[in-house]
């Protein structure tokens, strides 16, 4: 019965939030109102008994989407060209109604077709949990991300590398000091949040991707987790954006995929099967590996510059 | 042998992505060649397996569908590689000189290239929904910051405007397969044919519905094109020739795919939903067509005609339920076969032009012929295919679909087939024309000098075109091989 | 079906279609990256719940799907904002539409002036 | 497939090809190497189908054949009808190649020309060549595409419109020869040409649907034919350079379309099926009425050119005449007119294009006295207007009388009637150019005008147009000679020798 | 219901009320630091009585000693964040700063 009022309560805030997101006039609380819309969507994702989507959703949904969010308002916003309140009303009377309209006729047929669905037996899911003794972890996520349908977490990579690629190509016409830069904010307090948080993240990170073969976590949570450290170092000025990726940045930046890949070919070359992770310690090293790729990318993307060097 | 080689197509182009990212002189160039080079070999194989059986399965991981996901490769797919292999090598090649890989504009532009090359081998063979999401917004990703790295203002609103509504077909995608794996239990496209007749109907029209939605929002079908014309003409050459001949492609062939392969056959209204994309595949062709004749820039009569000449892909579908079937199936894959390489031909051609006279408005054409006249006859003969002349490839496409209409008693689309055809020659000739105008004496301003063009560009261009003058000879081996794979006509009612 | 279930159903259906309303009637390209984020959600929460995440036992393959569902969402992301702010940086606006017709005109301009 | 001797067809098209890739490489300047290949690929191809005549009289075949659709295969042969019409295409590129270095000598943008020019004889040996209508109409259509670039080749607005009105009729034409093939194929298959045609066994119960072939055909090639209602590009079309319109008229695009009707009457349907569905009835009565329609606007035309123009309008339907009447007579008639008219025609637009050159002369009104400035040319276009009037000995006669004789035999003695109004209205448009050549003096403004030509000029223009002239002459004069076109058409319908 | 019930109950209730009242300041107090002074006190507070409340119910000394980093964690955060939400303040002049010591 509690249950019942909490998932109510939650699921009332959810869509308050969404719909404040949407209709905020200012840009700014939008952004604001849609970060606390993701710390919501974590705690449903707990309530749904998924504590793997919700962490990654606290870490990346609204962790790094948010600051990625916010940063760029305040670059918007520097530049003179507050996006705030240009925009009410909407584009237009006449097509609000309708686009409303329409955007309600698919919620409701959305929900009543959902609404409707029976369960079916023998999904895809109910066969990861009985096999999943031969991934070699018990958590089931991470038997699916790294076992079952390992590949789409390798293109999944493939799409976090195709976006920083993009970002770095679009970023052509950097130059030092065009972004507002972080604040360098050189207050002790800062400083003594930094010195804990940052080694606390890289504890974390690890935990996590321990945890994550039979526990909630694995390598995206900690890359998250991981990139969150990244991200107030940068905000607080003790990394700062460089026009050219070091060495070390590109190597980190593809090494996920290159290790997964290499495992999954040596495997074949061996006569297995092309991505068959050949028991928990390759799944580890891998997952090792995809955490530091997450990690860099994420913070190199939030910095929107193509590196990073240490503020001299 | 044969999984290696599948498996290669798709790592060899990504692993090669990673090599051009990392640091050195030589990584770019060794991760380009290593990459792109090997791929026609490992399609050979590819081939020749396929040949021998026309449903090749391939299990990643050892899992068996449903649970692991698994390559496929048919007829159509393998055509599809083939187009990837050619049309995007000759394409690199054209790049190789805009951007050369010490560059920082090639240091952008590879890594891009390989991972969308990758992206879509990995498309063409996936045979798993949810991993054909991930594959689309692959390459989304990489193909559209292709399109902005030409760096004009132009390019970078088409771009955005592009990856909104990329987007957005994402999610109406992603909904549909969420709506279907809860109705069916399954992700893998073949075996879902089996699961969907006992799922609730309502739910998986509305999956269909939504999935269809979504490709037809990436395949910039009528009406949903309008992102199209300026993101593909404001692109870099290279890049337009491979976004209106094989991108844009990607999500046709997903249809293809959904409504051929894992509809059951006659159920489900699928006949409504075949005849309403045939209905917007003629809409597509008679605007799109009208669209290019209005056009004054070259680029742009181009990708209008890309969104005119999508139009026959779809206007295949209602035939599916027609005695008809085998020769519209066939007639649709020369089509795209054709158009892709003619259409390459053209954007390649247009970025020579583009590059030599500085402007690619119509109006400056004139005396193209002394000028650029490789670039000319390149235009010209992928033109012919364009239109369906012969002799083309485009011209046997265009005999097959109009013997399908007719075989098929729909008259309707033969009208549409031709007028569609007409409307091809009007712009293409539009062009030539402008071409060949002399200049104008009472005019204060003459022709700009043009500059010069590598000959490896020209020819990459005029490669493609011949090829799709070739095609019009070769027809017989090819369909031999597509009709091995053809999905199997509906029982007529 | 377990009342929470149908809660959170619910829930995700008004999350897509408000980000969709979102999506469709705003101009601004960081209100549309916001609302396509929000259909995002709904999706991934129309996907769990499905997947019997209310009753106590969630199917892991959408959980998985959910989790690659995310990181993409982030990676588009990321890559849209980077875009926007090189948008910003050539036209000094933040909506697309705005002055297309005059743009359009001015690089017709530019081209003429460039031969 | 088979890449040797036998695939001479194949070989004989290619050559033109091949001329034209090399003369668009050689690029604007170098003229010399130009015109040496342009003339050595018209003689090595009048060369090999003179060694094809001769294998053909010896009784070898050729053909090649490439399979490109199932059960569609590009089919290159060689047959009497072929030969007729490739021996008359060569022989006349070949006059005209030398004319047109003649005529363009200081004009731009030769290399396109001639290599447009080359590809345009390519197509038109292909369609000679074609065993079936599949592979016709592949190179019906190339002879569009290459002839469009010539039509437009003067770079002026007007040579523009024209361009686009020539697209506008013969790519509808060609949607419809499309239609036509697709419907035929759909029941019959794509059958190779025979004599007598294929059809007749799958008429029985398909007699609307055969009807309904013939007239898509029939209109898809009487837009290059210029039948009645489909014929109003040929004239604008003039605003090409002479030796294109001499191309258009009497070599290549016309003759293409004529040369269609043929196919489908003798080798497709077969007249016998033709005429049992009533459609050769119908074609005779569009030829009939497009001879006397072309002849009243011609006499209407005070533009040389457009007159001309009006007269093959209506010359060329003579050819569909003769065919649509059957009877081995006026088969005969027609098939031979195919030849008559063509150098009959080139003769005269040569002519033209000397006046033209010359002089500066483009209206019927300027022609006062100029026999006595260009004797020559004035004879030889005097012999041109004469065999087109059929004044006995000259071709145009022969052709007319086979014509007449053939329908009386065929039982349709209107057509007797068409060919009396016919020689009337040709008398009436040509005669007064005759007359005003020869009997007008010449004007004072024209006396003082020098001859605009060098002697080179001179040469290369004069010369074919008297080589044209005198063959022509000979055609008429010698036409019970072995070895005459009229000896050739008669072998050809199976008749004896006359 | 046995006593630890009882007590961390009664903790939990006396840590949401902390939330309610640093809430209602947060909305209803005049200016940026009065409203800071009431969010981070009360909330500070409330969350350490909830943290030990839930450590009492747990009975377990590790989840105890996991609830104390949280509470540590959630005081350096909100520490840090007023600070940084009052110097802003200060810095872009909508506010005076607060008389520290009375004015002479």
């Amino acid at each position: 019965m509690i249950g019942l009022a909490i998932d109510s309560v939650l699921a009332l805030g959810i869509v308050w939030l969404a719909l404040q997101t949407v209709r905020s006039v200012s840009m700014l609380q939008a952004v604001l109102m849609f970060i606390v819309f993701g710390l919501l969507m974590s705690l449903a994702w707990a309530r749904l008994h998924a504590p793997d989507l919700a962490l990654a959703e606290a870490a990346i949904g609204a962790g790094i989407t948010g600051a990625l969010l916010l940063v760029t308002w305040r670059r918007l916003q520097a530049d003179g060209h507050d996006p705030v309140d240009s925009e009410l009303p909407a584009q237009s009377k006449w097509l609000t109604i309708p686009t409303a309209c329409a955007a309600a006729l698919l919620i409701v047929i959305v929900g009543w077709i959902a609404l409707q669905l029976p369960a079916v037996p023998g999904t895809a899911g109910d066969l990861a949990w009985q096999r999943l003794g031969e991934i070699g972890v018990s958590n089931p996520v991470t038997g699916v991300l790294l076992g079952f349908r390992a590949y789409d977490t390798l293109m999944e990579m493939a799409v976090l590398l195709a976006a920083w690629l993009g970002a770095r190509a679009v970023a052509t016409t950097y130059r030092p000091g065009a972004l507002p830069g972080p604040v360098h904010v050189e207050v002790p307090l800062v400083g003594a949040l930094l010195s804990l948080v940052v080694p606390i993240s890289i504890l974390v990170a690890v935990y996590l991707l321990q945890a994550g073969g039979s526990a909630p976590g694995g390598a995206f949570q900690g890359g998250a987790v991981l990139a969150a450290g990244g991200v107030l170092l940068f905000l607080t000025g003790r990394l700062e954006a460089a026009p050219r990726t070091s060495g070390l940045e590109r190597v980190g930046l593809i090494l996920g995929i290159a290790v997964f890949s290499l495992m999954g070919l040596m495997v074949m070359a061996t006569g297995g099967h092309m991505l068959a992770l050949p028991g928990a310690w390759a799944i580890y090293l891998v997952e090792t590996a995809l955490l530091l790729s997450i990690a860099l990318s994420l913070v190199l993307l939030f910095a929107a510059a193509p590196g990073l060097r240490r503020m001299s | 042998m044969t999984t290696e080689a599948l498996v290669g197509l798709i790592f060899l182009p990504l692993l090669g992505a990673c090599a051009t990212v990392l640091p050195g002189r030589l990584a770019t160039r060794a991760g380009v060649l290593a990459g792109l080079l090997p791929l026609p070999w490992l399609l050979v194989v590819v081939t020749l397996a396929v040949v021998q059986d026309p449903a090749l399965f391939v299990e990643l991981g050892g899992f068996a569908a449903p649970l692991g996901i698994r390559l496929f490769a048919d007829p159509l797919a393998v055509l599809m590689l083939w187009m990837v292999a050619i049309i995007g090598g000759l394409a690199a090649v054209h790049a190789w000189f805009d951007f050369p890989p010490d560059s920082p504009a090639g240091q952008s532009f590879w890594p891009l290239w390989l991972l969308l090359t990758s992206a879509m081998n990995a498309l063409f063979l996936s045979a798993d929904l949810f991993n054909l999401y991930v594959c689309l917004e692959l390459v989304t990703l990489t193909a559209i910051p292709l399109i902005a790295l030409a760096g004009s203002k132009t390019s970078v609103r088409a771009a955005m405007r592009y990856l909104l509504l990329a987007l957005l077909a994402s999610l109406l995608y992603l909904l549909g397969i969420a709506l279907l794996y809860n109705a069916t239990g399954t992700l893998d496209l073949y075996l879902i044919r089996t699961a969907l007749t006992a799922a609730p109907p309502a739910a998986v029209v509305t999956a269909l519905a939504l999935i269809s939605l979504g490709l037809l929002l990436k395949g910039a079908v009528f009406p949903l094109h309008v992102w199209l014309p300026q993101a593909h003409a404001s692109a870099p050459g290279p890049v337009s020739a491979v976004l209106s001949a094989l991108v844009v492609k990607t999500a046709i062939y997903l249809l293809y795919r959904l409504w051929l392969w894992s509809v059951p056959a006659g159920t489900l209204a699928a006949e409504h939903a075949l005849m309403l994309m045939a209905l917007l595949g003629a809409g597509a062709l008679l605007y799109g067509g009208v669209l290019a004749l209005l056009q004054e820039r070259l680029k742009l009569v181009i990708a209008y005609s890309t969104v005119a000449q999508l139009g026959y892909l779809l206007l295949i579908l209602p035939m599916a339920a027609t005695a008809a079937w085998p020769v519209a199936w066939q007639g649709g894959l020369y089509q795209l076969l054709s158009h892709g390489l003619a259409k390459a031909a053209m954007f390649l051609a247009a970025a020579n032009i583009l590059h030599a006279l500085g402007s690619d408005r119509l109006s400056h054409l004139r005396r193209l012929d002394q000028r650029q006249p490789l670039s000319l006859f390149t235009l010209a003969v992928a033109g012919v295919s364009l239109m369906g002349l012969p002799p083309s490839g485009g011209f046997l496409a265009k005999w097959l679909l109009l013997e399908a209409a007719w075989r098929s008693g729909q008259w309707w689309l033969l009208a549409v087939l031709i007028a569609g055809s007409l409307l091809a020659a009007a712009y293409i000739f539009r062009i030539l024309a402008a071409s060949l105008g002399r200049d104008d004496p009472t005019e204060a301003q003459p022709v700009a000098a043009s500059r010069s063009i590598p000959v490896i560009q020209d020819a990459a261009a005029l490669l493609l075109a011949l090829l799709a003058l070739g095609t019009g000879f070769a027809a017989a081996p090819i369909l031999q091989f597509i009709e091995a794979g053809a999905p199997a006509a509906w029982s007529t009612p | 079906m377990n009342p929470s279930a149908v809660i959170y159903l619910l829930t995700a259906a008004a999350v897509f279609g408000i980000g969709l309303y979102g999506l469709l009637q705003s101009r601004q390209i960081l209100r549309q990256l916001l609302s396509i984020n929000l259909m995002g959600g709904g999706i991934f929460l129309l996907l769990i719940t499905l997947g019997g995440g209310a009753d106590g036992r969630p199917d892991p393959v959408p959980q998985a799907m959910v989790l690659t569902g995310i990181v993409i969402a982030v990676s588009a992301t990321a890559f849209a904002l980077a875009l926007l702010l090189r948008w910003h940086e050539l036209s000094g606006s933040t909506e697309l539409d705005a002055d297309a017709i005059a743009d359009a005109i001015a690089d017709a301009v530019a081209d003429a002036h460039d031969d | 497939m088979s890449f040797g001797w036998q695939a001479l067809p194949l070989y004989v098209t290619l050559v033109s090809v091949v001329t034209g890739i090399l003369v668009f490489m050689l690029g604007e300047q170098r003229q010399h190497t130009r015109t040496a290949l342009n003339l050595a690929g018209a003689i090595l191809k009048l060369v090999l189908i003179l060694i094809m005549l001769l294998a053909i009289q010896a009784g070898a075949t050729f053909e090649f054949r490439l399979p490109l659709l199932p059960g569609i295969d590009l089919l290159l042969h060689a047959d009497h009808l072929t030969m007729l019409f490739a021996t008359l295409s060569a022989a006349l590129w070949l006059v005209t190649t030398v004319y047109a270095i003649g005529y363009l000598e200081q004009s731009p943008n030769r290399a396109r020309f001639f290599g447009f020019f080359s590809l345009c004889v390519a197509a038109t040996m292909g369609v000679a060549s074609a065993g079936n209508l599949f592979t016709f109409f592949i190179f019906y259509e190339l002879l569009t595409l290459a002839t469009w670039p010539l039509v437009v080749h003067r770079g002026t607005p007007e040579a523009f419109a024209a361009g686009r009105v020539y697209l506008a009729y013969t790519l509808a034409g060609g949607v419809l020869l499309l239609i036509g093939l697709v419907w035929l194929h759909t029941l019959a298959g794509g059958g190779d040409f025979v004599v007598d045609g294929t059809l007749a066994p799958i008429a029985a119960g398909n007699e609307n649907a055969l009807r309904g072939i013939f007239v898509l055909l029939m209109l898809g090639f009487g837009v290059k034919a210029a039948l009645l209602p489909l014929h109003s590009w040929l004239p604008r079309a003039m605003v090409a350079p002479a030796p294109v319109s001499a191309l258009l008229h009497a070599v290549a695009v016309v003759k293409a379309g004529a040369f269609g009707l043929v196919r489908l009457i003798q080798d497709v349907f077969g007249f016998e099926l033709a005429a049992s569905l009533g459609l050769t009835d119908l074609l005779a009565w569009m030829a009939a009425a497009t001879i006397i329609y072309g002849s009243v606007l011609a006499l209407k035309q005070s533009d040389l050119k457009r007159r001309l123009a009006y007269s093959t309008v209506s010359q060329v339907s003579y050819i569909a005449l003769g065919i649509a009447t059957g009877g081995v007579l006026a088969t005969v008639g027609g098939l031979v007119h195919l030849v008559h008219q063509g150098l009959t025609k080139i003769t005269l637009f040569f002519c033209a294009g000397n006046y033209a050159e010359a002089y500066g002369v483009h209206s019927v009104e300027e022609l006062d006295g100029l026999g006595v400035r260009m004797p020559v040319t004035s004879v030889c276009f005097t012999l041109g207007a004469l065999g087109m009037i059929g004044v006995p000995p000259l071709a145009g006669f022969v052709t007319k009388w086979y014509l007449g004789a053939g329908a009386i035999a065929a039982g349709a003695p209107w057509v007797i009637v068409v060919l009396v109004a016919s020689t009337l209205l040709n008398a009436a448009y040509f005669l007064p150019l005759v007359h005003r050549i020869w009997f007008r003096p010449l004007p004072d403004t024209m006396a003082e005008r020098a001859d605009g030509l060098s002697r080179v000029r001179q040469i290369a223009l004069v010369g074919p147009t008297a080589f044209v002239a005198i063959t022509a002459l000979a055609a008429g004069l010698l036409a019970g000679v072995p070895g005459s076109p009229l000896f050739w058409a008669s072998r050809l319908v199976g008749a004896e020798a006359p | 219901m046995s006593l630890a019930d009882v007590i961390a109950s009664l903790l939990l209730l006396s840590g949401c009320l902390f939330y309610v009242a640093g809430t209602v300041g947060l909305l209803r107090f005049p200016d940026v630091f009065a409203r800071l002074h009431a969010l981070t006190k009360a909330d500070n507070l409330g969350l350490f009585l909830i943290c030990t409340g839930l450590a009492v119910h747990s009975g377990s000394l590790r989840i105890a000693g996991l609830l104390l980093i949280v509470w540590l964690l959630g005081l350096l955060a909100a520490t840090v964040s007023c600070y940084l939400i009052a110097r802003r303040a200060v810095r872009s002049g909508q506010m005076e700063p607060p008389a520290m010591e009375p004015r002479s």
